[in-house]
């Protein structure tokens, strides 16, 4: 009989015996009765799979900066696990970065863009990186892992005031940049962005009325975003540097439930 | 230095002067290697391109359709005889159903003494074709006489052979003139290559054998065999969806290759009627 | 290395997804180019969409790569935005090298071997290049995914291609037309085909929308036109 | 391939002043070999009432049989002519009586009210949802090319020879950009008291 499988899996020596190198499959395991045929994930994919995910961040553009919000849930699949996953970033002075997605993923480009700003300022030429070169450097991250087909399963808003103007950028897991004045990811592109470009065409907005609009946002997601959660975090980034709000809770209430008469 | 050593900064940045240039340049080449060596393409992330692409080519994440749909041409005939060689072609490029071009050109001028014929994918014979042209040249150069279309045949399945089975669609003819008289070749992607008579390529190629092989004989006339390859052609552009345009003919001497006519099948076809008396019904 | 979510069905973590990653997105988007005899004219909607959803309504998509050279490209947005930064850079190279701008049938013949580059896992890019070529005569370039690229007088591309394609072939080649003489069309007469073939396509194409940006290449430098379509 | 665009083919009606014009290629073909260019895929129903069935050829003879045999037994029972609309309803209702094994076709309907003379286009997809619009409709296998054409070339209220140019230079243009369309077109026009045939000259390649 011919050699049959690979290095990777080599043939068993005798049927229903353990083949060197590989655990025992007990034969009545589904698994291993096909000719594993090799998918496109066995090629060295780490997190092809996204595993605790992130749901909407929402960035919003005002007359002197920009306001960025996220809920605080790490999902778990439907299993409302991490309840206090802070996705909302300070870079530096001039950059908030929010992220929804894969929250390992998230933390693992987290740590990475930490060491950047650390590095700059060992180097101390009192150069600081601005948003539109972080979301220049974001994209070509992702698009590399996406080319790789090893993604890092995220979608990043980048807010920061680059040369004195706002900016506020989005770039997702494949790598398709782009930049807008008003930016929501996930369910938030369904139900959040038609109330930020109406709010937007009716006349700029100051700070506070661009926070409260996005507090909106984040109710109306609450309601309706069966990922959403009723604690979020809302940063801004405006000429005088980022505030980050500690975190705030929505007041949601229910009453017209009672209306709703269940024959 | 002592801070140096203490935060290891020298690991995270490169403090040494370098040439920023030259690291710049070296990030644009590796997006670009084949124009460095024009053989070696980008190795794909996944194994077994052909099947994978089409998994690929099928829905994005929000279920909108990915068509990639690759340009191919299809109808090309080539013959030795009395005069030398005699090439036809036709001039549609599809992207599926969709006729991306009326007036592609699938005949590819290596050298003044060396044709290329395009059949199947076209930016692979295109791409393929102009290697070959450099390889052809770089011969010359080397060896101060001009390429054997045998040799020059051999160097492109060669080329292909490399990517044997990675979803490279050719077939393509090779025709010339040299020491050895008029010589055409067939090649094609799948390593195989043969010289030979008469061959025609493509999913018309069926309609072009019926003609070409009842009015072919070794001693046609120059005028004899140009007719006969344009009307091969003809009948391969009526009867084949993905054959038409302008039928372009291409004769090979010692003189090296000359283009006799490009014609637009449509007024070929009512001339034709015309000689045979239908007048539209 | 076995993959975990086969043959560990134990392992298996009751949240994962199975989701299988896609490289390729469609961001839409449609691209027009016509060329006359001293100038050449490109336009595209600055639509960026996913799904049924629009990213952006203000995305431009022609790229300035030098003062007689403009590339039109859109599709899949990722690749698009690579593509078009290897290009950029590779033509500042040049002009280190050569200490001269690349001419347009130059940068043609180059955007053609790159897309071939990656062969086996392509750009989805739908490119249209449009310019000056050596004796100021307009040009316009148009690529398969992969490189294949064919001079001519004028093509549309991108996702209303296929609609639109069939009306310059009328309009401007005047194909299908008795007793006319095939000429090229002046300026004006270019433009305003422009903006009414971008008018039809965001009738039918619900991926071409918003607006376009139209370039005007001519010898003395690149003019910019806004023009307004339907937002839905 | 799908099997909508088996045997190739498109079909175009526009609406115009007191008239509709329809428009159908010649082409029948399996895949890429042309078998015969003299395939119309328009049929006459009534004085005013055409049908254009492109789409798979064995279902659009069937198609047009069946639609025959009900619209005969319909004049025979109701001793008048058969309105447009409820012509279009009857095929509505013909193809949802298949809608788990459905006919592979995307019929095209036009035609003056024998009544009223109002002019009428209709086309359905291939389990019979019915759309009329005021302008065009386009089907077949080079629709988006069509849709192109027609969006740009169509205007209101013209004349039967104005609306005779407009369709014919919609199709055939249409169908030049599509492989597995064309080979000669056959162009109806349908006014009050008069019937137009005209055979196209077009690219047969």
């Amino acid at each position: 009989m011919a050699f049959m499988g690979d290095i990777m899996n080599p043939a068993p020596l005798w049927h229903n015996g353990p083949a060197p190198g590989a655990f025992y499959n007990f034969p009545s395991n589904p698994s291993n009765l096909g000719p594993v045929n090799h998918t496109v994930q066995d090629f060295r994919a780490h997190s092809a799979n996204p595993i605790t995910t992130t749901t909407t961040v929402i960035g919003l553009k005002f007359d002197k900066g920009v306001v960025i919000a996220a809920d605080t849930l790490g999902s778990y699949g439907s299993l409302a696990r991490f309840r206090d996953c802070s996705r909302v970033m300070k870079v530096n002075d001039l950059i908030l970065l929010g992220s929804g997605g894969d929250y390992a993923d998230f933390q693992y480009l987290k740590d990475i863009i930490d060491q950047k700003i650390i590095d700059e300022q060992c180097i101390g030429d009192g150069l600081l990186l601005k948003p539109r070169s972080l979301h220049c450097w974001l994209t070509r991250v992702l698009y590399n892992k996406r080319s790789k087909m090893d993604p890092l399963w995220n979608n990043y808003v980048v807010a920061g005031i680059q040369d004195g103007e706002p900016f506020l950028g989005a770039v997702d897991k494949l790598g398709t940049a782009y930049e807008d004045a008003t930016i929501a990811t996930g369910l938030g592109a369904y139900m959040a962005t038609p109330l930020l470009r109406d709010a937007r065409d009716k006349g700029n907005l100051d700070e506070e009325a661009a926070k409260a609009l996005v507090r909106k946002c984040m109710e109306v997601l609450f309601y309706r975003d069966a990922r959403a959660f009723q604690r979020y975090q809302l940063g801004v980034v405006t000429a005088d540097g980022v505030v980050i709000d500690d975190v705030a809770e929505l007041q949601h209430n229910w009453n017209l439930a009672h209306m709703i008469q269940m024959k | 230095m002592a801070l140096l050593d203490l935060c290891r900064l020298d690991e995270k940045i490169n403090l040494k002067p370098v040439d920023t240039l030259a690291s710049f340049q070296n990030d644009v080449l590796g997006y670009s290697q084949n124009f460095i060596n024009s053989a070696q393409l980008a190795v794909p992330p996944f194994a077994n391109p052909v099947e994978t692409l089409a998994k690929f080519n099928s829905k994005d994440e929000t279920g909108r359709d990915i068509k990639i749909e690759f340009d191919h041409g299809t109808t090309t005939l080539g013959f030795r005889y009395k005069g030398g060689v005699l090439l036809a072609v036709d001039s549609r490029a599809t992207g599926g159903q969709f006729i991306g071009s009326q007036s592609m050109k699938k005949i590819v001028e290596i050298n003044d003494y060396l044709l290329g014929t395009l059949a199947g994918g076209a930016a692979d014979c295109v791409y393929w074709d102009r290697v070959l042209a450099k390889q052809c040249r770089l011969y010359e150069l080397r060896n101060r006489e001009r390429i054997s279309v045998a040799a020059a045949s051999k160097l492109m399945a060669n080329m292909v052979y490399n990517y044997k089975g990675m979803g490279l669609s050719m077939g393509m003819m090779l025709a010339g003139f040299d020491k050895r008289g008029a010589q055409l070749y067939y090649v094609d992607s799948e390593g195989t290559r043969t010289p030979g008579k008469v061959f025609s390529v493509g999913s018309g190629s069926v309609y072009a054998f019926g003609v070409l092989d009842s009015g072919y004989k070794w001693d046609l006339t120059d005028l004899e065999a140009q007719e006969l390859g344009r009307r091969a052609i003809y009948h391969a552009t009526h009867r084949d969806a993905y054959s038409g345009g302008i039928i372009r003919v291409y004769h090979i001497s010692d003189k090296g290759w000359v283009n006799i006519s490009n014609e637009d099948c449509s007024d070929l076809h009512y001339k034709y009627q015309a000689e045979k008396g239908i007048t539209e019904e | 290395m076995l993959s975990v979510s086969e043959n560990f069905p134990e392992y298996a973590v009751p949240g994962a997804k199975q989701v299988r990653f896609e490289p390729y997105a469609d961001n839409g988007g449609s691209i027009v180019a016509i060329a006359g005899d001293d100038y050449a004219v490109i336009g595209a909607d600055t639509r960026l969409s996913t799904g049924f959803s629009i990213y952006t309504r203000e995305q431009k998509k022609l790229f300035k790569l030098s003062e007689g050279t403009v590339l039109g490209a859109t599709g899949c947005w990722c690749d698009t935005l690579t593509l078009t930064r290897l290009l950029q850079a590779r033509m500042q190279m040049y002009e280190h090298e050569h200490n001269k701008s690349m001419s347009t049938p130059a940068v043609a013949q180059m955007l053609s071997t790159m897309l071939y580059y990656k062969r086996f896992f392509p750009y989805y890019v739908s490119n249209i290049l449009a310019g000056l070529d050596a004796e100021g005569k307009g040009c316009v370039y148009s690529y398969d995914p992969i490189g294949h690229c064919e001079r001519s007088n004028y093509r549309a591309g991108g996702s209303a291609g296929a609609q639109l394609q069939p009306l310059l072939d009328n309009q401007i080649g005047l194909k299908n037309m008795q007793n006319v003489t095939v000429a090229p069309i002046p300026r004006e007469k270019a433009l305003a085909l422009l903006k009414d073939v971008f008018i039809s396509a965001a009738e039918r194409d619900i991926y071409t929308g918003d607006s376009i940006y139209i370039l005007i290449i001519t010898a003395n430098g690149i003019q910019e036109e806004k023009f307004e379509l339907r937002k839905d | 391939m799908s099997i909508l665009a088996y045997n190739g083919g498109a079909v175009v009606a526009m609406r115009g002043q007191d008239c509709v014009a329809i428009a159908t290629d010649k082409r029948f073909g399996i895949q890429a070999q042309t078998v015969s260019t003299n395939f119309p895929k328009v049929y006459r129903m009534g004085p005013t009432l055409f049908v254009g069935l492109p789409g798979l050829a064995t279902d659009t003879q069937t198609v047009h049989q069946r639609l025959k045999f009900r619209m005969n037994l319909y004049e025979l029972k109701e001793n008048r002519v058969m309105r447009p609309k409820t012509f279009s309803a009857m095929l509505s209702n013909m193809l949802y009586e298949k809608r788990f094994g459905p006919y592979f076709i995307e019929p095209v309907i036009a035609g003056l009210d024998p009544y009223d003379n109002q002019p009428y286009v209709c086309n359905m997809d291939l389990i019979g949802c019915p759309n009329e619009p005021e302008d065009f409709v386009v089907s077949g296998t080079c629709s988006e090319q069509l849709y192109g054409m027609c969006e740009a070339l169509w205007e209101p209220n013209l004349k039967p020879d104005e609306l005779f140019e407009t369709i014919s230079q919609a199709l055939v243009n249409a169908a030049d950009r599509d492989a597995i369309s064309g080979w000669g077109a056959v162009v109806y026009i349908i006014e009050k008291d008069k019937i137009t045939e005209k055979h196209v000259k077009t690219r047969m390649d």
